[in-house]
C-alpha cells in the first residue's frame, strides 16, 4: 500500500454518517473510495453540488456536472444545485462537518500554509481559505515530508492559509492532533516507530502513554 | 419583452478597458459564445473578475491568450500558466481572492451593501491593507464591493423576460453576477417563449438581464 | 375626481415602459388601475413576486400569492419568484426602478417622514426604509394637508424614514420636485391656484415661470 | 436519510425562553402546523424574530395573544394591535428592525458573516446605538447578525433527504432563516421520496434541515 492510499484510508475513518464533506482536489478526492458502505455522507464540491456521485461511465458525462478540479461527476439521488454564495455560505456559516485538504506545511500551533508559495508557486487560494476558516473540522491529508524536508514544523514560514488550529493531521507516517499544549501524537503508520516519525518531523510531538498503530478502512 | 441579440452585436457593445464579470468555474457555466465573440473583435485592455482563468485556449482562458486583458480579479489561476506568466511578466496585474470572498464582495456590489465583514484572510497576506472591523469582540476584514460595467452570464435557459435557469455545477458565479453590474448580457442555451418557465424555477429575474442573446446554434 | 385619484392618475404618468415598480400599500396601490394599457411594468411587492398581476376571481385565490397587504393577487406570465433577501437585494441595489409611497411629512430637503409617530403609532417600518434608501426613484404620493394640516414643511418634525432626498412628492393639489435648492413647485392641480397651495404648504416652495396644471392619466 | 416526524414532537423540543425565527409575511408561508403546537403545548418566554406578526389569531398573531412571547424581533407589527398593546404594556420587548436589514442580518447569522453594512436606517432612529463603519468615502451601519435556537420554516414540498421547495410569495423569509439556527425544523406540504425533486428546483439543501415534519394531513 502506498502513502497516499494509506492516508486516505485513515481519513476515510473520520468522515460520519449523514454528515456534509468537502474533499479537496488531489489525494483528499481519494477519501470517496475507501468509505464504507453503510456511511451515508453529502460530498460538496465547492463549484456547486452537493451530493456529488462517482465518475460518469463514458458517454454519460453531463458538461454541467463536475467536481471542484473539472472532473466530470455525477449527482447522487436527493442532491442539490447550488451557487457559489450559497456554497460559501454552508462552508463559512459552520455547516461543513468536514474539509480535507492537502497541505505544504502544519505548524506546533496547528496552523495550516496549503497555498503558496512566494516566488514560486502563486496559483491563487481558491477556496481554501474560506474552508479551512469555517468548516467545523479541518483534517490536513498529506504526505509526512516533502523530498525528505519535514512538513510538520514548529512554525510556518510559507504565508498561512488561515488563523485557525486545523483538527487533525493524517500522514503515512502518523495520525496528530493539534491542540492548545501542542501537537499530539495519537497513532503511528503501519510498522513506523514513534522514533522514526519524531526523526521526520521538525516540530515538537507530544506523546501520552503507548501510541496505537493507525486503523485503515 | 426583450429581443434576443445576435452574439457579435453584444459583444460590439464592450469598450476597451471595460471591467466584465464573467461566469464559470473552469470554463464550467462561462459564456462561451460571447468570450469567442470578444476575441474575434479584439477588445483590449479589460478586467475579468471570475473565479478562475480556466485553461489556455478554454473559456476565459481565450481572453488570457490573445492578450484583451490587463487585469484579473481572481481566486484562482493556478490552472492556466498563462495567466501566471503573464502575472510574473507584469503584462497582467493580478488580484486574488478567496473564493467565498469574492462572491460575496460581488453580492454586497449588486445588493447596495457597503462591503463584507468576514474571517477568512485573517492573518494571511489577504488581510494587508485592508480595514479590519471589530464587533461582538472578533475582529473581521472589510472587503470592499466589485462590481462590473458589464456581467456575462451563461444560463441553461432564458424566457423573452430575461428569465434565467441555471443547470447543476454551471451556477456557480453567474447568479450573483448578475446583480451587480451596469449592464447583464445573458447567454443562455435556449430561449422559450414568456410563460412557459414557471415563477418558481426562475433564479435570477429578467429584471436584472439588459440584453438577451439568441440561443445557441 | 376625489384627491386620491388624482394623485393616483398623476402618479401613474411617472411610471416608464418596461421598469420595476413597487407600489406601497393604500393609496399608492391605486396607481396600478390607471397605467396606460400599452406601458409594461413589472410589479413587485416586498414579500416577494416580480410581476404582480390583479385580483384573482373569486374562488381562484392561491394562498401562496398574496401582496405586501396580505389581498391576494395573480402573477403575470413571466413573473419571478424571489425570496426576501432577492427582493430587498433589488431594492437596496438600485435595481428597483421606482418605489411609490405614502407620507406624513416632507420637508425641504426632500427628506421623507412616513413610517412613525411618537407616541401613538409605532407599527415598524416594514420596508420603508429600504426603499426609501435603496429605490432608484422615490415618489411621495400623499394627501396635501391632514386634517388641514401642512404635510410639507420646512423640516420634518416626525422621525425620517431614510437620509435620502426624495424624487417627487405628488399630491392632489401640486407636483413638487425636491431639488439642491429646495422644493420647486412643478404642477399644480386641477382647479387649484398657487397661492392656494402655498397657503397649504408650511414649507417654502420654488416657483420658476409659470406652473402648469397637471395631466392626468 | 431522515424520518418525517409529528409536529408534536417537533414542539416538545422547543423549551421555555427559545430564540425562534419563524418564516412567513403576514401569515403567508408560515409554519402554521408548528404554530398551532407551539401554543398547545404552553411553551413560554419565547423570543420570535419573524418579518411580522401577522393577524391577532392568525399564523404568528396566535404566540402573542397566548402569552408565550416576551420578546420580538420585527419589521412590521402595525397589523396586530395585541402586539402593540403588549409593547406599550411592557409585556413585550419589541425590536423594529427595516425588512432588508432583517433578513441581511439573519443571512450573514446563517453565513458566518460579521456583520451587515447597509446606508438603511442612517439619520433615522434605526441609527441609535450602533456602530458607524465608513469606507468607500461613505457611513454605513453596522448591524449585527442574528441566529436562532431554532428555524420553524414553512415548504411547499420536502424529500426526505429534507431538500425543500417553496411557492409564490411563501418563499420570503424561509430560505434564509433555514441557514441561520441551531436546530431547523422544516413542516413541508408534502413529502416526496427522495430523487423526485431535480437538483435544481431545490431552494434549501437538505443538509441544513434537523428535522422534517410530516406532510400535512
Amino acid at each position: 500500500m502506498d502513502a497516499k492510499e494509506i492516508i486516505a484510508r485513515r481519513v476515510a475513518l473520520e468522515i460520519q454518517p449523514d454528515t456534509l464533506v468537502n474533499l479537496g482536489i488531489g489525494l483528499p478526492s481519494m477519501v470517496a473510495n475507501y468509505l464504507p458502505s453503510d456511511v451515508q455522507v453529502f460530498f460538496q464540491a465547492e463549484n456547486g453540488v452537493i451530493g456529488l456521485g462517482a465518475r460518469p461511465p463514458e458517454g454519460m458525462e453531463d458538461p454541467n456536472l463536475t467536481d471542484a478540479g473539472g472532473s466530470f461527476v455525477t449527482a447522487v439521488p436527493g442532491a442539490a444545485s447550488i451557487d457559489s454564495a450559497m456554497s460559501f455560505g454552508l462552508i463559512r456559516g459552520g455547516h461543513l462537518d468536514m474539509t480535507v485538504l492537502g497541505g505544504l506545511q502544519v505548524d506546533e500551533r496547528g496552523y495550516l500554509a496549503n497555498w503558496m508559495v512566494p516566488g514560486k508557486m502563486v496559483p491563487g487560494m481558491g477556496g481554501a481559505m474560506d474552508l479551512v476558516a469555517g468548516a467545523r473540522h479541518v483534517v490536513v491529508a498529506m504526505v509526512h515530508t516533502a523530498k525528505g524536508k519535514p512538513k510538520i514544523v514548529p512554525e510556518c514560514s510559507l504565508p498561512l492559509t488561515a488563523l485557525r488550529r486545523v483538527s487533525l493531521i493524517v500522514t503515512e507516517m502518523a495520525v496528530i492532533e493539534p491542540t492548545g499544549d501542542g501537537l499530539v501524537l495519537r497513532e503511528h503508520g503501519p510498522g513506523v516507530t514513534v522514533d522514526e516519525i519524531e526523526a521526520a518531523t521538525e516540530a515538537k510531538l507530544i506523546t501520552i502513554g503507548d501510541v496505537p498503530e493507525m486503523a485503515l478502512a | 419583452m426583450k429581443r434576443a441579440i445576435k452574439t457579435e452585436e453584444a459583444a460590439e457593445m464592450i469598450p476597451d478597458g471595460a471591467v466584465l464579470l464573467i461566469g464559470g468555474f473552469m470554463g464550467v457555466g462561462s459564456p462561451h459564445r460571447m468570450i469567442d465573440a470578444i476575441v474575434a473583435r479584439g477588445t483590449k485592455e479589460l478586467t475579468i473578475v471570475a473565479n478562475d482563468t480556466a485553461l489556455p485556449g478554454h473559456g476565459i482562458g481565450k481572453l488570457i491568450s490573445c492578450g484583451a486583458v490587463s487585469r484579473v480579479i481572481a481566486s484562482h489561476i493556478g490552472l492556466n500558466p498563462e495567466t501566471q506568466d503573464k502575472m510574473m511578466s507584469a503584462e497582467i496585474e493580478v488580484e486574488l481572492v478567496p473564493q467565498g470572498t469574492l462572491v460575496e464582495r460581488i453580492r454586497a456590489g449588486g445588493m447596495g451593501l457597503g462591503g463584507v465583514l468576514t474571517a477568512t484572510g485573517l492573518g494571511t497576506p489577504v488581510e494587508e491593507g485592508k480595514q479590519i472591523v471589530e464587533t461582538g469582540g472578533k475582529r473581521y476584514l472589510l472587503e470592499t464591493p466589485i462590481r462590473g460595467d458589464f456581467a456575462l452570464v451563461a444560463a441553461q435557459r432564458a424566457d423573452y423576460v430575461g428569465n434565467l435557469e441555471y443547470s447543476l455545477t454551471a451556477h456557480n458565479f453567474n447568479p450573483i453576477m448578475a446583480l451587480a453590474a451596469d449592464t447583464v448580457i445573458a447567454e443562455p442555451q435556449s430561449v422559450v417563449p414568456i410563460g412557459v418557465i414557471a415563477p418558481d424555477a426562475v433564479k435570477t429575474p429578467g429584471v436584472l438581464v439588459d440584453h438577451l442573446l439568441e440561443r445557441a446554434a
